[in-house]
């Protein structure tokens, strides 16, 4: 644990930064800015992961190996989905969510 | 092929020919119609061979307006000068050679842009040199520019 | 103990190029003209504004990279205990790496690694 | 070797207690981190002029000529009239531009440099941070600096600079792979990423010695990969002069453009010291097992004469490619890293590993 | 006020701030780079934390992986002049509302939760740890998670090939 | 019938064009091409010259035959001796004046030793713009001490003047053979480094080999004549097939090649410079004795008539066209210079390739742009 | 009172009287230890445009070799930017279409910028002075230009020589008082 | 793909790379191979060929006196016009009123060094000078008077006949 920094410090900061990802999931049109929302949403996420590891767990780190697979995950995603989204722009010349009814496959 | 030869061979082809004389080398003039035509068969036919067009220029004779052809055949190493001309200053015009050496493309263009003589069906006849916006075609024999041209 | 370290070097970073920079501002000479403004183009007015065709070559491999990114992180902490743990990780790797390769020659015979 | 007669523990300790003793807890902090800062603006500074004067009497040696000769003795001051020149420079701004980001790139180049420099061993505890992950850790950093190069070219509103950013965007996150493996390797070896634990690793003899042929495979690839990470040698492209004028940062002058120029010595600077101390020994001087007569003589010379003295052998081979061959293009250099040296680092690490594990490298 | 509350307080404005300007605002590479200072901000709380290898992997694989793979597709789908269009009022109130609402239920439920902060001695947190631990098979071990990771990124790079392919 | 060579560009006005030049380091000098792109892959190239026209052939009508020499100096400025020759040649052969031997063979050495210069800044702009800095270094080097001995004979280093109808301006100095052969020996030293580090080296082959092929029939189609064509096959070397000077008395191969790729014209290059070395050699020990000018009158009219010459430059075939009535300023003076058709081609076996691979086969084609625009 | 060139004394210079009247009229007569060392080290670093329209250019490039090797007076940065570099070489002729360009490279320099006129061409026109009908008659008719080498082509040394020349007038500005933006 | 073409290639690729490293190496590391001459230090020594041309100059003995006619030939040779004759009239001794040169200007800032009218000039009165260092701040200094003021016609030319 840190010292002088209870844990509710490091809470607020990722709850808020979780919503924030929320918000920008929901006001954006763009694929990649709403990608960027979800990395957001991720890493909230992940700093409670290894927060509650440091504070609560101290002794293990199963915290850390959950923020290693997290981390493997949301890279896979971002390659794939930056993949359609450049697939995307190839064939509409834009990456707007309403183009995705569109999408073939 | 000897000059004599070629002489025979292009005065068959077409008529309206004229030799005329020449220290160097073989020279033709061509009438205007029937460049297109005499060009061709010089490049095609496998005796004449006329393979390579070494050099086009305009010439302002004054009187007229020329174009020269220097042609050479890289199997027969024979040459041969073809020349047409035209009285009409104003809107002298040519049938374009570029289909047949490609190289003409450009040295059509650069006649166009010094002397005005246009070349039927040319794929961009524009200006080379000059500017786009340029006025009037300097190799000309009566180009005056007093502005930009300090005579001496 | 090291974040304010580190956070100390940013801001080392930060203070030397700003502090150049507003420096060079205000002792710099100043002046504008059309022409400075725009983009340089070898001397040529810019006029085309198309936007780049790209090719997929450029995006491909980082994405590929992305991928080879995450197993090369997952191979360090492995690195560490090689020495340590022997046979178990020998034998772990290879398998890891068998699937990394199979990945590669995949995308080789794919021609996604060939410029198109 | 407990005794090191060039220990900079002891004075960064003494200082440390100085200061601790006169005030309070976060005032002496506070001063420490000023002082740190201060120390590694300068060294930053100095270091950054003196690899650009060695750069030019390097090529001009090469080129038959003298170089800078006539600003100063020997035209030491050369680079010193340059910042001068580059500081007094008007900086243009350009229309249709992103000035935001035009003007945040060249912060996060050199910011990246910056952050690279602090993991850095100069010396028996000459270090800023001595992380247990430090090998990583640079390997971490070091991966910012393209993201300012993106961002030059992007916000410059040419053509030219855009083109650039984009090629160095793909070639620097390609060769990021080999740097990391190759690294890797010697992580392997010596079982411990604290770049410290490396170095120690390293007082019986060097790992490119101790770990013979993978090794110096490993090498050969980090020198490859590295160089044309920093952009340079016959991997400029995204600055290629007979291409793209001056690639991504065609449209920055005076002193931002002097930042990249920077930023791209400095680089140099930061892996060819990660090469010395990763496969060279650091600052560790050169030892042979068992000959202790000569271990105790090389003992003698400073440990920061033997990591500066390593890495300037390393930033004069770099400079000796770069003045070298030609440069390659966008495909041949991605080929090289896709179709060479990753497949080629990948079979390294199986041999080390199995070499470690059978304990055929030197003990 | 303590270095590491001093540090802690910058970090987390930084993220704040910068998230919420990563979605507000209206140039995407802009965006991009707001995201990338919340990134980087995390991993210096994970450095505040102690977990130097999170840190590393943060910088590596978020900064130096996935923000440039974004700006890479941003400099390659959109142009300098393009700005997004100004969301409509009622999609923006409808989302701050919903995230505010959200923020605020989230944080008035961990303000009320006692959180016992554990006594147990701190685990040393060095690498030879976590490897011993990623690699190991028995108890506690991740050797499966490890390599069944590496199978899902197979599957990541092959359908990106098939799908970035499929363009052509 | 033979096949019809077309290769109109169609421009789209959607293209993504860029521009390289006219201040560009690598079109040596004022050229601007427009390159339409796709990704990194040029579409095609629309090469636009005049950027330095300076009217030469205008301004030739208003000149006599002496004062014509200083300006064609200074259209294909490397080969600045190639192309006195050209004209006084030309008006020699107009006014049937006989010149001693003795010019003809300094002529034909410094022909070949301008031919020698020219090929080594070839060389060293060539490496540079694959981006092998140092090769600028070396050519340079070794270029300085032709133009040295050209200083000492003509007085100046670039632009000579040397050749006047009838002969030359001055009678060579007594070092030039000396140190002629002295430079002989000397190159002949240092140009296996060349290829040791430029020609040998994997990274300029990756980059030059198989890039910017040129048929044989394009190479006469689109007139592309010197060592770009010849790499192509196409025997046009105006030494050989039309000896002027002393090149019916030198025993010389006409290199030929069929490749006709990039790599091939470099090659080609640098089997021409041995092959300069051993004209020059042969030549350099029987220089003739003798009066270095033919008797001339001091104002010079030829007679009416149209006259025409070919010489080799070091950049291929160059023709000057003197239309003369019997004046002493001629009536029109049209020079074929060999760079203006080597351009043209460029769209032709540029189209389809990297924009470093324009860079590559535009220095490959060894322009110099004031030749093309005159 | 002289300013001071390495190697060369003042007196060996050519044209002092008009660096005279120059300082004179700037009223800047008295420089200040700041101008000093700003003149010393714009004047040491004129990193120069590629740019070379002809003939000229050749020399200019056999200056920048290993022979007469430009990079010992600081000069060795050629950049192909305009906006890094300091000093327009023109070397060879500008005819009328290539003006536009000209003036657009020269507004697109940063200041502060200087021009240097090499060769015959770029000082006068030089060869094409009459009879031509598209060459410029001497570059300071579009953009001010600091030095004039004249010579066709100038040798390497000239060159050197005129580079001096600019460090000479470099030195003599003040950067309270720049000398006047010259509009064209 | 082979396997042995592989490395096979990787070491060719490694060998000839080598071999350009050499070169420059043995530069790198044989300082004496440098051909660099130190212009400005090198002023005193540095001389040019005798046939340099520098400038067109005009001979004057050492009684300030020439051997210029003014007939104008070389300014009618000019192919640019540097050279501008105005001459000037004057009574002699012997009460005849002749033509000499008042000034001979040359502009420097245009000539291009053709040599034309050094070899048509009949009295031999121009020549190169070896000057170099021509470098001014304004143009109009380029413009020069090739005889000296107060020179006069040199009496009789006794010199051998003239080349031409
Ligand atoms: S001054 Fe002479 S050498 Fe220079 S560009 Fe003009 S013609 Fe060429
Ligand atoms: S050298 Fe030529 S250009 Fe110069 S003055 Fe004499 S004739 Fe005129
Ligand atoms: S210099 Fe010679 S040619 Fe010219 S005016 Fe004098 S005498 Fe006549």
């Amino acid at each position: 644990m840190i010292q002088d920094i209870p844990i509710q410090y490091f809470l607020i900061v990722s709850t808020i930064m979780f919503f924030v990802g929320i918000c920008g999931f929901l006001i954006r049109h763009n694929l990649i800015t709403i990608l960027m929302s979800i990395e957001l949403i991720l890493n909230s996420v992940n700093i409670n992961f290894l927060v509650f590891n440091k504070y609560l767990f101290p002794n293990q780190l199963q915290g850390n190996f959950f923020v290693l697979i997290v981390v493997a995950i949301a890279a896979a995603e971002a390659s794939i989905a930056i993949a359609l989204f450049i697939n995307m722009y190839r064939m509409y010349n834009n990456i707007d969510v309403e183009n995705i009814s569109e999408m073939k496959y | 092929m000897t000059n004599d030869q070629l002489k025979e061979k292009i005065s068959e082809w077409v008529s309206g020919i004229e030799f005329p004389e020449n220290k160097q080398y073989l020279e033709v003039l061509v009438p205007a119609n029937s460049l297109k035509k005499l060009a061709e068969l010089l490049h095609n036919t496998p005796e004449t061979d006329f393979d390579y067009l070494i050099s086009l220029s305009g010439v302002d004779y004054v009187s007229h307006l020329a174009v020269v052809y220097h042609l050479e055949s890289t199997s027969h190493k024979h040459f041969l000068v073809m020349k047409v001309k035209t009285e009409d200053r104003e809107n002298p015009n040519f049938d374009t050679v570029n289909e047949i050496w490609r190289t003409a493309e450009w040295y059509e263009r650069e006649v166009f842009d010094m002397f005005g003589i246009k070349f039927n069906n040319h794929p961009d006849l524009r200006r080379l040199l000059m500017d786009d916006d340029w006025v009037g075609f300097p190799l000309r024999k009566d180009y005056k520019d007093e502005i930009k041209m300090i005579e001496r | 103990m090291n974040s304010e370290y580190l956070v100390l070097f940013f801001l080392l970073g930060v203070v030397l190029v700003g502090g150049a920079i507003v420096f060079s501002m205000f002792v710099s000479p100043k002046s504008t003209n059309f022409a400075k403004s725009e983009p340089y183009e070898c001397g040529i007015p810019v006029k085309s504004n198309a936007w780049i065709q790209f090719n997929v070559g450029y995006y491909l491999f980082a994405i590929i990279y992305l991928v080879f990114d995450v197993e090369t992180v997952f191979i360090f902490p492995w690195g560490v205990v090689m020495r340590d743990m022997g046979m178990t990780a020998f034998i772990e790797i290879l398998i890891f790496f068998f699937i990394l390769v199979t990945g590669l020659l995949y995308a080789w015979k794919k021609g996604a690694l060939k410029w198109v | 070797m407990d005794f090191n007669i060039y220990d900079f523990t002891s004075f960064t300790k003494w200082v440390d207690n100085a200061l601790n003793s006169s005030m309070s807890p976060l005032l002496a902090i506070i001063i420490e981190l000023i002082i740190i800062g201060l120390v590694f603006l300068l060294f930053y500074a100095i270091v950054g002029l003196l690899l650009v004067y060695a750069e030019r009497k390097v090529c001009a040696v090469i080129q038959n000529r003298y170089g800078p000769n006539r600003v100063g003795p020997f035209g030491i001051f050369q680079t010193i009239a340059d910042l001068i020149k580059l500081l007094m420079k008007e900086l243009i701004n350009i229309k249709h531009a992103d000035n935001f980001l035009f003007n945040l790139a060249p912060f996060i180049v050199i910011i990246a440099s910056f952050m690279a420099i602090a993991a850095l061993p100069f010396a028996k505890g000459l270090q800023a941070i001595d992380f247990n992950i430090g090998i990583f850790y640079l390997f971490a950093v070091s991966s910012l600096g393209v993201i300012g190069i993106l961002l030059a070219g992007w916000s410059s509103n040419s053509k030219y600079s855009l083109i650039g950013a984009i090629r160095s965007g793909a070639q620097v996150i390609s060769y990021e792979l080999s740097v990391g493996l190759s690294l890797l390797a010697i992580v392997v070896f010596a079982g411990t990423m604290q770049l410290s634990g490396i170095i120690e690793s390293q007082a019986d003899g060097w790992w490119i010695i101790k770990g013979h042929f993978p090794a110096l495979v490993a090498f050969v690839i980090f020198l490859i990969a590295s160089t044309a990470e920093t952009n340079r040698g016959p991997f400029d492209l995204a600055e290629a002069e007979s291409e793209l004028t001056a690639g991504f940062h065609t449209e920055y002058s005076g002193i931002k453009f002097a930042f990249f120029f920077l930023a791209e010595y400095m680089n140099m600077f930061i892996v060819a010291s990660i090469a010395a101390t990763m496969f060279l020994g650091g600052w560790m001087p050169f030892h042979i097992a068992g000959w202790d007569g000569m271990n105790a003589i090389m003992d003698y010379v400073p440990p920061i004469v033997w990591f500066f003295g390593k890495t300037i052998f390393v930033i004069l081979m770099m400079m000796w490619f770069k003045w070298t061959f030609p440069r390659l293009r966008i495909d041949q250099l991605l080929n090289l890293e896709w179709k060479y040296l990753l497949p080629l680092n990948l079979m390294n690490i199986v041999l080390v590993a199995f070499i470690v594990l059978m304990g055929w490298y030197i003990k | 006020m303590g270095l590491n509350q001093l540090m802690f307080f910058f970090l987390s404005g930084l993220i704040l701030v910068f998230s919420i300007l990563t979605v507000t605002s209206r140039k995407i590479l802009r965006a991009a780079v707001y995201l990338l200072t919340v990134l980087l901000a995390t991993s210096g709380l994970y450095f505040l934390l102690n977990y130097e290898f999170m840190a590393a992997i943060q910088i590596t694989l978020y900064a130096g992986g996935i923000v440039v793979l974004i700006i890479f597709s941003i400099l390659l789908t959109s142009h300098i002049s393009h700005k997004f269009e100004r969301p409509a009022l009622a999609n923006v109130i409808a989302a701050s509302l919903t995230g505010l609402a959200g923020s605020f239920i989230s944080i008035w439920s961990i303000m009320k939760f006692p959180f016992n902060a554990s006594t147990e001695p701190t685990l040393d947190v060095n690498m030879k740890e976590i490897g011993m631990q990623l690699m190991s098979t028995g108890h506690q071990g991740y050797a499966l998670p490890f390599e069944v990771i590496s199978i899902l990124l197979l599957a990541a790079l092959i359908s990106a090939v098939i799908i970035a392919k499929k363009g052509n | 019938m033979k096949e019809v060579i077309q290769d109109i560009i169609i421009r789209n006005s959607d293209d993504y064009i860029i521009n390289m030049g006219p201040q560009h380091p690598s079109t040596h000098g004022v050229l601007r091409l427009e390159l339409s792109l796709q990704g990194e892959k040029v579409k095609y190239v629309v090469p636009h010259i005049g950027y330095i026209h300076r009217g030469i052939e205008k301004m030739c009508e208003r000149d006599t035959y002496q004062q014509i020499i200083h300006l064609t100096d200074r259209f294909d400025y490397l080969s600045a001796h190639m192309n006195n020759e050209a004209v006084c040649l030309n008006v020699e052969n107009a006014l049937e004046v006989e010149v001693p031997e003795r010019v003809k063979y300094i002529r034909t050495i410094l022909d070949e030793l301008n031919r020698l210069a020219s090929h080594q800044l070839w060389w060293c702009a060539f490496g540079m713009d694959l981006g092998a800095l140092t090769t600028f270094f070396y050519g340079l080097r070794d270029r300085e001490v032709i133009l040295d001995i050209f200083e000492e004979s003509f007085g100046s280093r670039l632009l000579h003047s040397f050749n006047t109808p009838g002969g030359l301006m001055h009678d060579i100095h007594p070092n030039f053979q000396k140190r002629t052969k002295e430079f002989i020996k000397y190159f002949r030293k240092k140009l296996p480094e060349y290829d040791q580090l430029l020609s040998n080296n994997v990274i300029f082959q990756m980059r030059t080999k198989g890039i910017g092929y040129m048929s044989k029939e394009v190479a006469i189609s689109y007139g592309v004549t010197g060592p770009s064509g010849r790499a192509s096959g196409f025997s046009c070397d105006v030494r050989k097939n039309h000896p002027y000077s002393a090149y019916d008395k030198v025993d010389f191969k006409e290199i030929l090649d069929t490749t006709g790729d990039t790599f091939t014209r470099y090659k080609l290059r640098i089997a021409e410079m041995w092959e300069s070395m051993n004209i020059i050699e042969q030549l350099i020990d029987n220089i003739p004795e003798g009066d270095y000018t033919a008797k001339m009158k001091p104002i010079i009219k030829l007679p009416v008539g149209e006259y025409y010459q070919r010489v080799e430059t070091s950049r291929g075939e160059m023709g000057v066209f003197i239309i003369s009535d019997g004046n002493k300023f001629p009536v029109r003076v049209k020079f074929r210079t060999p760079n203006f058709a080597n351009l043209f081609v460029l769209n032709k076996i540029g189209s389809g390739n990297k924009i470093a691979d324009i860079v590559a086969i535009s220095g490959s084609l060894d322009l110099v742009i004031p030749d093309i625009d005159r | 009172m002289g300013i001071k060139i390495k190697s060369m004394k003042n007196e060996d210079f050519l044209d002092n009287s008009t660096l005279e009247t120059l300082k004179e009229t700037g009223d800047n007569f008295f420089l200040t230890t700041i101008d000093d060392i700003v003149n010393w080290g714009r004047s040491n670093s004129v990193w120069p445009l590629t740019f070379a329209t002809s003939c000229c250019g050749i020399e200019m490039m056999a200056a920048g070799a290993s022979r007469h090797d430009f990079a010992r007076f600081g000069i060795e940065v050629y950049r192909a930017s305009p906006r890094q570099a300091d000093v327009l070489v023109v070397a060879g002729t500008i005819v009328h279409k290539m003006v536009p360009i000209l003036l657009r490279l020269y507004d697109q320099m940063a200041d502060p910028k200087y021009v240097i006129a090499m060769g015959a061409c770029a000082v006068s026109g030089g060869p094409f002075f009459y009879n031509s009908y598209s060459v410029l008659r001497g570059v300071d008719q579009v953009i001010p230009v600091d030095v004039y080498i004249p010579g066709c082509p100038p040798r390497p040394e000239a060159l050197l020589y005129g580079v001096m020349q600019l460090q000479r007038k470099i030195k003599s500005k003040s950067i309270t008082n720049p000398n006047e933006v010259e509009e064209k | 793909m082979n396997i042995f073409k592989y490395f096979g290639e990787i070491f060719g690729a490694i060998k000839s790379l080598w071999a350009g490293m050499r070169v420059t190496g043995y530069y790198f590391i044989h300082p004496g191979q440098i051909v660099t001459q130190k212009y400005p230090e090198n002023r005193k020594t540095l001389k040019m060929t005798e046939r340099f041309k520098g400038e067109v100059i005009m001979m004057h003995d050492e009684n300030n006196q020439h051997a210029c006619t003014g007939c104008g030939i070389c300014e009618l040779n000019c192919p640019n016009g540097s050279i501008e004759i105005i001459t000037d009239k004057i009574t002699n001794e012997a009460g005849k009123s002749i033509k000499i040169i008042d000034k001979h200007i040359y502009h420097l800032s245009m000539c291009t060094f053709c040599e034309l009218c050094i070899k048509t000039c009949p009295s031999d009165a121009i020549g190169w000078g070896q000057e170099y260092e021509h470098a001014v701040f304004d143009r109009h200094k380029l413009t020069k008077v090739l005889n000296h003021p107060g020179s006069s016609l040199r009496k009789k030319p006794s010199k051998e006949p003239n080349q031409e």
